[in-house]
């Protein structure tokens, strides 16, 4: 017997997000939106990727890490790198470089997983921080490997490839392929395991490798955000992949709640427009505020919201039609 | 070859000088029901673990259909077809009661993670039939007006339960039970020492449980291992251990002791 | 053979002003379970309350210290009761988050133009630099008095641990809480000694900092206090000689590698460490094995 | 009356663990609660103690309301509780566990006390200067109840003081328990071995799934059959 299935509140949602996104597009193409503010919607969309990719290996799978701007760098660097050294793709070019920023950020993710993915908690933040240490060191001596990639020095003569649409594009899948990941079979296997390993153990799952998977999806996403971070700012520095940039997207994933995905995406949107866009509204005398606002309201949301801003709660929409509430 | 589903030969384990199980034997014949008995801290729950490939023994076997299953890890013994639950409760308190069953099956869907990210049919098929007899077994612990609830919001009773179905949804041949009855009162009790037997028939499981709560021991099993300080002290049918001077000894404490009275 | 001796020297020089921060990380640790990320920020505190005692109030450099441990103290008993004790019960990684806003929030309010200011600020040396040559090594006053003061710290505090009724209920609460409250122990208020013992060294390390390496800014806590974190970790956390023992490995590896590999390298050789040692010592070098309970 | 429990209600994590229980200890007695896992004994002690807060009910020590109060301060009022698993601190030295059950006092009288608890258990004398987490089971049991009497206790708690220990052991500590008592603490006795409870205790209350089934007198509880029952079944 073949049910014809309904079209769920998920798929209206997307039509609606989709146009709006659409919307947007359009009134870039218009002109009717500066430059400065395309590229703080831009980022806003790569802060999301990144922060996707953390929520999965910290938020869902449990597995606290403290390198996550390292995989990020690695995304941006190899893919920066793809573009710079096989110039003429044309379209093509940043799929292919984004495409390779994720393999590489997968891979290395992969090699350095195996081993600390053994460590527990704390020990495995402070594993992943000293591999976030050592990765931002190597950046600062990449020109000896590759001149090109400039060193401490930087990184420049990036093509902008990134636009607005691929944002848009690839934020949206990230957003559905993530859906449909953690509420399947897969998702199951990977909460099971930070809700309680040994019993995960105990029911049948291979938590090695399932923890391995959560990482490198995980890394691999932040290695996409890293190549479409390159091909917007067209300038790579390796402090922007340093310590404090993997405690950015773990306070995003915390503030919007670890296990949730829409918490993620609010977290990540607002985090980008309120940080990046009080730089250019504040009058400059009251920039250097900015700075000391911000951690006081990170403070308060914790004392007063512990769980982050959505728990591990979801917008309806996002739920398949049996994880809604009746 | 023996036809005994459940072999364990000379186990021991010893953690640092504590010798936690010692020397300890068993035999469990398919479709039989099992009781380990014995006082706090006697070793009870360390041959549960050990069984399950928790913990690693120091030297003996653990023969499971004519297998050598030490060294193996967790996962693998219960894809073999032994599952258990803990005297601790653990379940995944925050995945609803309907997920905390369908994880234990996740093992036996063919449908790998790129049919999950795309939601192909096939990912879709298995997804249903993993739901349809997870909600089987709910249904028979009774919990199924729970399915959408989170498993940390379960009242107790209702959280051993959950622990019960998730044991049983891969099939097992042999479960594990780490004191169910512990926490409950007499009426549920009763329930639950009914619901162990209807299980057993149901699906010709093979039991062996570790409970305190006597009325669950006597009352439904058939066979009867008593544990003290490590070791088995005694084995028999209830009647057999309720009079065993040893066993009443190592639970009640010595009547008269000198110097005391 | 003296030039290993003297970049030794110099690298035990670092280590021991890491020692002074990584004891706060580990007492801290060991009491909460909490990576204090503040507790950088609280070394820059001290070396600028320090700066203040010698270049505008003309403090004596031993009250200077002084100044910015007591300082540093209160500072470090506000944030705990401010900012931690209201979420013990939350999830531990509300509390860590609360520890970055409270770290970020330091160095930004500190680099407003009438707080700190967010420039380099030159550290005055309240007496001349004096060296002195033995065997081929120098070694010069300043040195000396960084060894002197973080000795004499260390000892005084491994004396308050073991030899106090104070220092006996850290370790009984650093144990365990319930337990320790049977013993009649106000919890609460050890964790806060802990905290305050924890920002006085660090406050200290700070002074030394700045006398030692003459230039301070708001922002110089963060690399000294991650570096001082993972020398805990790597000694041990929640282990006092492991701290001592860890910071002066990182100093010493990280002035050895600067010299002797290259010094864009030098942080990279230290965290290699810590990796490996996670590796084969998950608890760090005298830490104890941890078992989950089934 | 030393301590007066009245209609306590208590809720460990989600399970309700006692049901309105009430009960009392009087000077100079020794009071024994026995029943089986999961009864709610140590549930008991441990909102007596201050660890737990009741959800309903009230508790007196000496005429003074407890339940509320922090943990401490129930400690420097007389009441010790002695925890179920001992609870060394292993990484301590014996001394140094005993001279924290002596916390809430000056220091001038430790050493009087710790001569005190060598009477009882001179064993602890050898083992000084050693690291708790050496000793055996029946000799933490002893440093357990030690560091309790460090504190000079108006009411001891002891929860399952036998636990794990082999049967001789377990005669001596209860000697000991006896021995303690006649010097003129009261006791409140939590025990699964209850054969041996029932033995030293004048009074004893048993407890089923969070509530008292059974009261009285030890030497009459020590005969009903329906005390065997509770353990072994009919």
């Amino acid at each position: 017997m073949k049910k014809v299935r309904e079209i769920g509140p998920g798929w209206w949602a997307l039509v609606i997000i989709v146009f709006f996104l659409l919307l947007l597009q359009g009134l870039i193409i218009a002109g009717l939106v500066n430059p400065y503010i395309q590229t703080i919607l831009c980022y806003a969309g790569v802060v999301v990727i990144s922060a996707l990719g953390l929520n999965l290996i910290y938020g869902y799978t449990g597995q606290f890490s403290l390198g996550h701007a390292a995989f990020y760098g690695i995304g941006a660097y190899t893919s920066a790198l793809i573009t710079r050294l096989l110039p003429g793709w044309g379209f093509f070019a940043l799929p292919l470089g984004l495409v390779a920023g994720a393999l590489v950020a997968g891979v290395i993710a992969f090699l350095i997983g195996l081993p600390i993915l053994r460590l527990k908690s704390d020990y495995l933040g402070i594993a992943t921080l000293g591999f976030g240490m050592i990765m931002n060191v190597l950046f600062k001596n990449s020109d000896k490997v590759f001149k090109v990639m400039g060193g401490a020095a930087g990184m420049r003569g990036i093509a902008r490839l990134t636009t607005f649409l691929w944002v848009a594009v690839i934020a949206v899948l990230a957003v559905v392929m993530l859906r449909n990941l953690v509420f399947s079979a897969v998702g199951r296997a990977l909460v099971s395991i930070r809700e309680d390993e040994l019993a995960a153990e105990a029911v049948g799952i291979d938590s090695t490798r399932y923890k391995t998977l959560g990482f490198v999806i995980g890394c691999m996403l932040a290695g996409i955000a890293g190549g479409l971070y390159a091909h917007l700012y067209t300038y790579l520095n390796p402090d922007n992949f340093d310590f404090l940039k993997s405690i950015d997207v773990l306070l995003i994933v915390v503030i919007g709640g670890l296990g949730s995905i829409s918490g993620t995406v609010i977290a990540g949107v607002g985090w980008a427009l309120l940080l990046e866009g009080l730089r250019i509204v504040l009058p400059s005398a009251v920039q250097e505020w900015r700075m000391v606002v911000y951690p006081l309201v990170l403070i308060v949301i914790m004392l007063v919201r512990s769980g982050g801003i959505m728990g591990r709660n979801e917008f309806d929409f996002l739920k398949p039609a049996d994880y809604r509430r009746r | 070859m023996t036809n005994n589903l459940l072999e364990i030969k000379g186990l021991t384990k010893a953690f640092g000088g504590l010798v936690a199980v010692k020397d300890f034997f068993l035999q469990i014949a398919p479709g039989t029901l099992t009781g380990l008995i014995g006082p706090n801290g006697a070793g009870k729950t360390t041959v549960f673990n050990l069984i399950t490939g928790m913990i690693m023994p120091t030297s003996g076997a653990v023969v499971f259909q004519g297998r050598d299953i030490v060294g193996l890890k967790p996962f693998q013994v219960y894809r073999l077809g032994i599952s258990r639950t803990f005297q601790n409760i653990r379940l995944f308190g925050e995945l609803s009661v309907l997920d905390n069953v369908r994880v234990a099956y996740h093992y036996r869907s063919d449908a790998g993670l790129f049919d999950a990210l795309v939601r192909s049919p096939r990912f879709r098929d298995r997804e249903r039939e993993i739901t349809e007899r997870a909600r089987e077994l709910l249904s028979l612990l009774g919990l199924e007006l729970r399915e959408r609830e989170l498993a940390k919001n379960l009242p107790y009773g209702e959280q051993r339960r959950l622990e019960i179905a998730r044991a049983l949804m891969a099939e097992p041949k042999l479960l594990l039970l780490d004191e169910p009855a512990a926490g409950m009162n007499p009426a549920e009790v009763g329930r639950l020492m009914e619901l162990i037997l209807s299980l057993k028939e149901r699906f010709k499981l093979t039991i062996l449980l570790i409970e305190h709560q006597m009325k669950v021991v006597m009352g439904i099993c058939q066979q009867v291992a008593v544990m003290d300080f490590g070791e088995l002290i005694a084995e028999g049918t209830p009647a057999e251990i309720q009079n065993n001077s040893r066993v009443i000894e190592a639970y009640l404490g010595r009547p008269g002791g000198a110097g005391v009275a | 053979m003296t030039y290993f001796l003297q970049q030794l020297i110099n690298g035990l020089q670092l280590g021991f002003v890491y020692a002074l921060i990584a004891l706060g990380y580990t007492m801290v640790y060991g009491i909460v379970r909490l990576i204090n990320f503040a507790h950088g920020d609280v070394f820059m505190v001290g070396a600028y309350l320090g700066f203040f005692a010698i270049a505008s109030w003309r403090l004596p450099f031993p009250v200077a210290i002084v100044v910015a441990m007591v300082g540093c103290a209160l500072l470090g008993v506000l944030i705990e009761r401010l900012a931690y004790k209201p979420l013990r019960r939350a999830p531990r990684i509300s509390s860590l988050i609360t520890a970055i806003g409270v770290s970020l929030f330091l160095e930004y309010f500190t680099s407003l133009k009438f707080v700190f200011g967010p420039y380099f600020r030159a550290y005055p040396r309240p007496f001349a630099v004096r060296t002195y040559e033995l065997a081929g090594i120098t070694i010069s006053n300043i040195q000396i008095i960084v060894f002197g003061v973080a000795l004499v710290l260390m000892v005084a505090l491994t004396l308050f641990v073991n030899r106090t009724k104070t220092g006996l209920a850290m370790r009984a609460v650093s144990f365990d809480h319930q337990t320790a409250a049977l013993m009649g122990i106000n919890v609460n208020n050890v964790i806060s000694i802990t905290f305050g013992i924890g920002a006085a060294l660090a406050g200290a390390g700070g002074v030394l900092y700045g006398i030692a390496y003459p230039q301070i800014n708001p922002f110089m806590g963060i690399m000294p206090g991650l570096k001082a974190f993972v020398a805990a970790v790597l000694g041990g956390i929640g282990i006092i000689p492991g701290a001592m023992l860890g910071a002066v490995i990182m100093g010493v590896v990280e002035k050895l590698t600067e010299v002797y590999i290259s010094s864009t390298l030098r942080d990279a050789g230290a965290f290699a460490i810590l990796i490996i040692v996670l590796l084969v010592r998950p608890s760090g070098l005298l830490g104890k094995k941890q078992k989950e309970k089934v | 009356m030393l301590l007066e429990v009245k209609d306590l209600t208590v809720d460990y994590g989600m399970v309700r663990a006692l049901k309105e229980i009430s009960f009392s200890v009087n000077e100079g007695e020794i009071v024994t609660l026995i029943g089986a896992n999961g009864a709610g004994k140590t549930t008991t002690l441990k909102t007596i103690s201050g660890l737990l807060k009741p959800v309903s009910g009230e508790i007196f020590f000496q005429g003074k309301r407890i339940d509320g109060l922090p943990g401490h301060q129930i400690v420097r009022m007389g009441v010790i509780h002695v925890p179920e698993g001992r609870k060394p601190f292993v990484d301590l030295t014996v001394e140094e566990n005993l001279r924290l059950g002596a916390f809430t006092r000056d220091s001038g009288d430790i050493s009087g006390a710790l001569e005190r608890v060598f009477k009882s258990f001179p064993r602890l004398r050898e083992r000084l200067h050693q690291r708790a987490g050496t000793l055996s089971g029946g000799e933490l049991q002893m440093l357990a109840m030690g560091r309790g009497l460090m504190a000079k206790p108006k009411l001891l708690m002891l929860d399952e003081p036998s636990m794990g220990l082999a049967p001789i052991m377990v005669e001596e500590i209860f000697s000991i328990i006896k021995e303690i008592n006649q010097q003129g603490t009261a006791i409140l006795l939590v025990e699964q071995n209850a054969f041996m409870a029932l033995q030293i205790a004048h009074r004893a209350y048993v407890l089923e799934t969070g509530a008292i089934v059974l009261a009285g007198r030890a030497d009459e509880l020590r005969d009903n059959p329906k005390v065997k029952a509770a353990y072994l079944g009919e």
